[in-house]
């Protein structure tokens, strides 16, 4: 099981690539955004990040090696990947139990319920994510601003009055949001630290930019249909939609996921697409300020469709069964 | 109802309130016959058609038999008489009118008759007040719904087979919690 | 063929049986059934409005019942459909006091996504709206909260509760037109107001010169700044800039937005026009002020019965040849029409529409009842008190208030009878209704006053017992021409009203004429109701009798 | 004789969680404990009603018919029950809502009309429509108070865990619902792989 390969064709053949050394070079990308969410929230959400992770290695070691030495403990990293990702997804102010609800759900019944790495359907992070914010929908709405240079210099955590989200409200300038100086999730606020994750994964050639592309391409297209419609459009409106919520971290880390993503090309811009739609039309049109998990949730289910539809014709393939 | 456009009405019963996801109709043929992505294509026509009609029939028995003669108290026995003759008539006739089809809707047909979406559907639109168009709209947006979630998981039961599923899980219990999942993901259309 | 026959016969009698066996269950339960919809009903309805018998109205443009209590009306419910996720909406019931305001909210049904929608009937949820009314928002974030994972279920159950109240005020005439600030109108002069933002109350100082909003200075607020600043950035320029208070809002900020706008409107509130109508306003006299074509007009006005009787133009800067013309022309035109909706003079429309202004301004005020400027005579008022109706009689002499006595009142004497004396004394030694109530039976003292209140803002009218005894003749003009009466006072009391002589249909007149007579001599009060079906008639023998009397008191 | 039938109808042949029986009020009505155990109670009043007539008419009904006939038979028993529940039980009429009148659509019911009664003995189709009712009686009672237990921290409206400990919501709601159901079905698997390896 732990020497399963990730099913995923060209164009990232280069060496000799482990499952292990993929997922750890993924956990290196996340450095920046998991430095920055500290930085920007402080004890509280270094806390979340550790329990997540911790509690996520822990369950993956017991459910596949039913012990917990330190080997299968750091296992082949996807456990610590996954458990990263969900506790980046979280806000800051979560209480740590259910942080350990959520890891316990996204490892067991998102991951290895399905049969695990490689087989679940859906990226285990997100069902971890969507379990909790309809369990508990009040503490995970619960936004606290991010801390100044003066609360940093003069103790490390400190009880922030909870503030609105960009989504939910806040007005912020676009280098506020750039830098990630507004309310929101520990690793969802701050587009440069994302970005440098991006540029490391690109460069890696970890990830294929088409589901990223057609993500933030639809959506972006539209926020400015959108923007159009209302009488304001302009470009800042579609750069603010774009940085605002969780969009650009799942662009760069989650509808990235090899697993729970088509294989094919043109699906995988298909998937793009479809996950960036849902998500905006979500945003805009309905009532819930984020849309970024139920659009991947849902384009994860048709997956297998897209897949099914995509598949380039074999030579001579007979048509039909 | 002026601000409660058809338009909603559609994506209410195909979305929102999912008849498979949220309201939990329809769940036998969501489970029985999920296993193919085409045999639920197939099912998802033949309950398209078989909805469409029924709702309309029943509508009108409602509206112009039942409810002025003061008979509710008939209304499910006439309803289920209804679309079960629905049922083999639709069977019978399409036998006659179009083999192709016959041989792509016939074996899910008679299934239909206990499907409670229809049936569901049916009595919902009588009870909720809605007019004929709504009625109409309504059927069209809880078939398409239907459909959707039963080709959604029939890909990801297709998607499992091959993959391994622990032992006590495998089979239904999976196909449960895929669709947990997907009730969730249908859930951030309301949150 | 027999299988056939057998077939259907087995099937037919399968579905006779069954039909009949239904409608038997359905005749004995039908009635059960039937009889918990109603009292359900009844007491779904009693859980939103304190009262015991509801009656449904017919032909209104929603569901509305009045509730009653001991045949009191305690106010209304409505029954409203609101739209949402599920087809059939959310089936609202709200109930209403007669102000308007929120006594309880119910939700009658909905078909909301099981679990998420289904929030909305939560307890915490639907008694923040209680207490709310017409001068609310009720809307989520300014007043009431909304719920996190069933946003637009919660949204829909706003607007209904917005949308009830708002039928009940129109339904029942409890919202005014709403008043259109002209900024025009507006005396120079820095003005606060106050009104609820996101977070808390928005206090705003505006500054008006020459008829133009120059600023809008935000004086204390609690808004979060985030959201707030913005707002506080734009809107004061842009209402200064536009000349205007509807000003668009800034987007994301909509709480803060209209609690600035609210918080200017209502600083200048009271220069808002809306339809003054004379005939409801109490007795008494009321001053305002108003710019005219050159500087202030203040006028005062004085209203008796209903009816304006007075308008004193008491300081003006306008032309004195042109502003003096127009406003004895205009305040000619306005006690002739007993309505401030009149023509402006021409060539003199400024100061016209300053005199209308000021008086807009003074109506919008509370009376001053000044006793020094009543005429003498005897004054009849009553007002509800403690226990039910105070009637009281004021005589006014040589501009003093010469006596106050109550002649009727349910209280409880104990308590009151003490109070109305202390008032009494307070009230004669001051000379003026502004006397401090006496403690412990404020309720009553407040309907003393009331009631005084009520008095002297009518017209004097006969006091019975100063009538020597004797018999008087009296005239007036009748429906079909003179009347002409007798009245014999014996011992202070009416004792035998005859009509000498009238030319009145006598079919209809002469039975009202007995009927009114022997009405008078049994309450010993002559401001009865006229007869109906020979009104003018009666009014005729009504003036005709005060006149007899009138003249024996002054002879 | 009687409780190994019984056994048969909670356990080996229990409709929900064996043969996937009623699986639409199964899961749609098990928010809490009650409202499952009162789905359960008027399905079984349903089935016995059901089960007796068609054991009665099993040769009378000519087996062209037979369907139609059963789907009436059924159809006026759901009826009755849904008269009956609406005059006397009102607030558990109120809760079930439409799927009071879609018992009619459950499968076990006309399963066990098809497969059972119209084939047996009076005597032995009343104790199979016991059995069964019993056994889907108890399953949605038990989904219903694992949901209610999970979501709310209560069983039959008694408050298991301190009100102030936030409960899982989820359970209470659609998602919950199909996962809990996915979960005990894998419970009751893993149980029979078990004994089998054994």
């Amino acid at each position: 099981m732990t020497d399963k390969f990730v099913v995923g064709p060209s164009p990232h053949v280069l060496g000799p690539k482990t499952v292990k050394s993929v997922m750890w070079e993924v956990v290196i990308a996340l450095a920046p955004v998991s430095i920055a969410g500290i930085l920007l929230f402080g004890l509280d959400a270094l806390l979340v990040l550790v329990t997540a992770t911790v509690t996520a290695m822990i369950l993956e070691a017991l459910v596949l090696h039913r012990n917990l030495k330190p080997a299968s403990i750091l296992g082949d990293g996807s456990a610590a990947v996954s458990g990263l990702i969900l506790g980046l997804i979280l806000p800051p102010s979560t209480p740590l139990w259910m942080v350990v609800i959520a890891a316990a759900v996204g490892i067991l019944l998102g991951k290895h319920a399905f049969g695990g790495l490689g087989n679940n359907i859906f990226n285990p992070a997100l069902v971890a994510r969507a379990f909790v914010f309809m369990s508990w929908p009040v503490a995970m709405t619960t936004w606290h601003g991010p801390l100044s240079l003066s609360d940093w210099t003069t103790r490390v955590s400190v009880d922030v009055a909870s503030s609105a989200s960009p989504l939910g409200g806040a007005q912020h300038g676009l280098m506020e949001m750039f830098l990630g100086q507004t309310a929101g999730s520990i690793g969802e606020t701050s587009a440069l630290a994302i970005l440098l994750g991006a540029i490391f994964l690109i460069v890696r050639g970890h990830i294929d930019w088409r589901a990223p592309l057609g993500y933030v391409g639809s959506a972006a297209v539209v926020a400015a249909i959108y923007s159009f419609l209302g009488g304001d459009f302009a470009l800042t409106t579609i750069a603010w939609q774009l940085m605002a919520g969780g969009l650009l971290f799942a662009a760069v880390f989650m509808i990235t996921d090899m697993v729970t993503s088509p294989v094919t090309k043109t699906g995988r811009l298909l998937f793009g697409i479809g996950c960036g739609l849902i998500t905006m039309v979500i945003r805009l049109y309905l009532s819930a300020p984020e849309g970024v998990t139920y659009g991947i949730l849902f384009m994860n289910a048709m997956v297998p469709l897209i897949d099914r539809y995509t598949v380039p014709k074999v030579f001579g393939e007979v048509k039909s069964r | 109802m002026s601000e409660y456009g058809l338009f909603m009405i559609f994506f209410a019963a195909a979305f929102f309130n999912n008849f498979v996801l949220i309201q939990f109709l329809g769940i036998c043929p969501f489970l029985g016959v999920s296993k193919r992505v085409e045999s639920s294509l197939g099912m998802g026509m033949a309950v398209l058609f078989v909805m469409t009609l029924a709702s309309l029939i029943t509508w009108m028995l409602h509206e112009f038999l039942l409810f002025p003669l003061g008979l509710d108290y008939l209304r499910t026995i006439t309803f289920i008489l209804v679309i079960a003759s629905l049922v083999q008539f639709v069977e019978l006739f399409v036998q006659k009118a179009s083999p192709t089809l016959y041989k792509a809707l016939g074996i899910f047909l008679p299934l239909i008759t206990t499907n409670c979406a229809v049936m569901g559907l049916a009595i919902m639109n009588v009870t909720e007040g809605l007019n004929i168009i709504q009625t109409l709209v309504h059927a069209l947006g809880a078939a398409a719904g239907f459909t959707l979630v039963l080709v959604m998981l029939a890909g990801l039961r297709e998607h499992l087979e091959i993959h391994d599923v622990p032992k006590p899980l495998a089979g239904v219990p999976v196909a449960l919690l895929a669709a947990g999942i997907l009730a969730l993901a249908f859930s951030g259309f309301v949150l | 063929m027999k299988a056939a026959l057998r077939m259907i016969f087995v099937l037919g009698l399968i579905a006779a049986v069954a039909g009949g066996a239904l409608a038997g269950v359905n005749a004995w339960t039908a009635p059960i059934i039937e009889e918990n919809t109603a009292t359900r009903l009844q007491e779904t309805l009693a859980s939103v409005l304190d009262a015991d018998e509801f009656e449904l109205q017919e032909d209104t443009e929603q569901t509305l019942w009045h509730g009653y209590r001991n045949g009191e009306l305690m106010g209304y419910v409505v029954r409203l459909r609101v739209g949402s996720y599920s087809p059939a909406g959310i089936d609202t019931l709200v109930g209403l006091d007669t102000e308007g305001n929120v006594q309880g909210v119910f939700i009658f049904g909905h078909s909301e996504t099981p679990g998420l929608g289904d929030k909305i009937e939560e307890k915490w949820f639907l008694e923040q709206f209680i207490g709310l009314g017409i001068g609310d928002d009720i809307a989520r974030g300014v007043d009431v909260d909304g719920i996190t994972g069933a946003t637009v279920s919660a949204n829909a159950v706003m607007t209904a509760v917005r949308n009830s109240v708002r039928f009940v005020g129109e339904y029942a005439g409890l919202i005014d037109e709403p008043g259109i600030i002209n900024l025009a109108d507006v005396p120079d002069g820095t003005y606060t107001g106050t009104a609820r933002g996101f977070i808390d109350n928005i206090v705003v100082e505006v500054t008006i010169e020459d008829g133009k909003l120059v600023s809008v200075v935000v004086i204390e607020e609690n808004e979060t700044a985030s959201y707030a600043g913005p707002v506080y950035d734009q809107l004061p320029q842009a209402m200064v800039d536009e000349q205007k208070i509807d000003v668009d809002i800034v987007s994301g900020s909509t709480g803060t937005s209209q609690g600035l706008i609210n918080a200017v409107k209502d600083a200048l509130a009271q220069f808002a026009t809306g339809d003054i109508e004379i005939d409801q306003l109490a007795g008494g006299i009321y001053r305002g002020e108003a710019l005219g074509y050159d500087g202030k007009i203040v006028v005062e006005a004085e209203i008796v019965d209903g009816q304006l009787v007075a308008v004193t133009v008491l300081e003006h800067n306008d032309t004195p040849g042109i502003g003096g013309v127009a406003f004895e022309t205009m305040i000619e035109r306005l006690l002739a029409a007993q309505t401030l909706d009149v023509d402006a003079v021409s060539g003199a429309t400024h100061s016209s529409q300053g005199l209308l202004d000021a008086l807009k301004d003074a109506f919008r005020g509370a009376p001053r009842i000044e006793i020094s400027r009543m005429e003498d005579g005897t004054y009849f008022g009553e007002a509800e008190s403690f226990g039910g109706l105070l009637k009281l009689k004021a005589v006014v002499a040589d501009g003093q208030l010469v006596s106050v006595e109550v002649l009727d009142h349910s209280d409880t004497p104990s308590y009151a009878n003490p109070a109305f004396e202390e008032m009494i004394e307070d009230l004669l030694a001051a000379q003026t209704l502004d006397v401090d109530l006496v403690s412990g039976a404020t309720i009553s003292s407040q309907g003393l006053l009331d009631a005084l209140k009520a008095a002297l803002g009518s017209a004097p009218r006969l006091d019975l017992s100063q009538v020597p005894d004797g018999t008087y003749t009296g005239r007036a003009d009748s429906f079909g021409g003179e009347l002409e009466l007798e009245v014999t006072v014996a011992d202070g009391v009416i004792t035998d009203i005859t009509v000498v002589s009238h030319s009145d249909t006598p079919d209809y007149a002469n039975p009202a004429f007995e009927e009114l007579a022997e009405t008078v001599v049994d309450e010993q009060d002559i401001y009865v109701d006229a007869v109906s079906g020979a009104t003018i008639s009666s009014r005729g023998w009504l003036s005709a009798l005060e006149e007899a009397l009138r003249q024996a008191v002054t002879d | 004789m009687f409780g190994k039938e019984l056994i048969r109808g909670i356990y080996t042949e229990n409709p929900v969680f064996r043969l996937l029986f009623g699986l639409c009020p199964a899961l749609a009505v098990t928010t809490a404990a009650d409202t499952g155990l009162g789905m359960g109670l008027a399905t079984t009043t349903v089935l016995l009603g059901s089960n007796l007539v068609v054991s009665l008419l099993k040769n009378v009904i000519p087996p062209a018919v037979r369907i139609p006939s059963f789907i009436v038979i059924i159809a006026t028993f759901v009826t009755l029950v849904g008269m009956t529940m609406e005059a006397f039980f009102y607030p558990m009429f109120e809760a079930l809502g439409i799927f009071i009148p879609l018992i009619v659509v459950n499968c076990l019911i006309l399963g066990r009309a098809e497969a059972f009664a119209s084939k047996n003995t009076l005597g032995r189709s009343l104790v199979d429509a016991i059995v069964m009712g019993i056994g889907f009686t108890i399953s949605l009672g038990l989904l219903g108070a694992v949901r209610e237990i999970l979501g709310s921290g209560s069983i039959l409206g008694f408050q298991l865990v301190p009100g102030t400990v936030d409960m899982a919501l989820v359970f209470a709601l659609p998602p919950g619902a199909f996962i809990s159901l996915g979960l005990m079905l894998a419970a009751l698997n893993y149980i029979a792989i078990r004994r089998k390896e054994a």
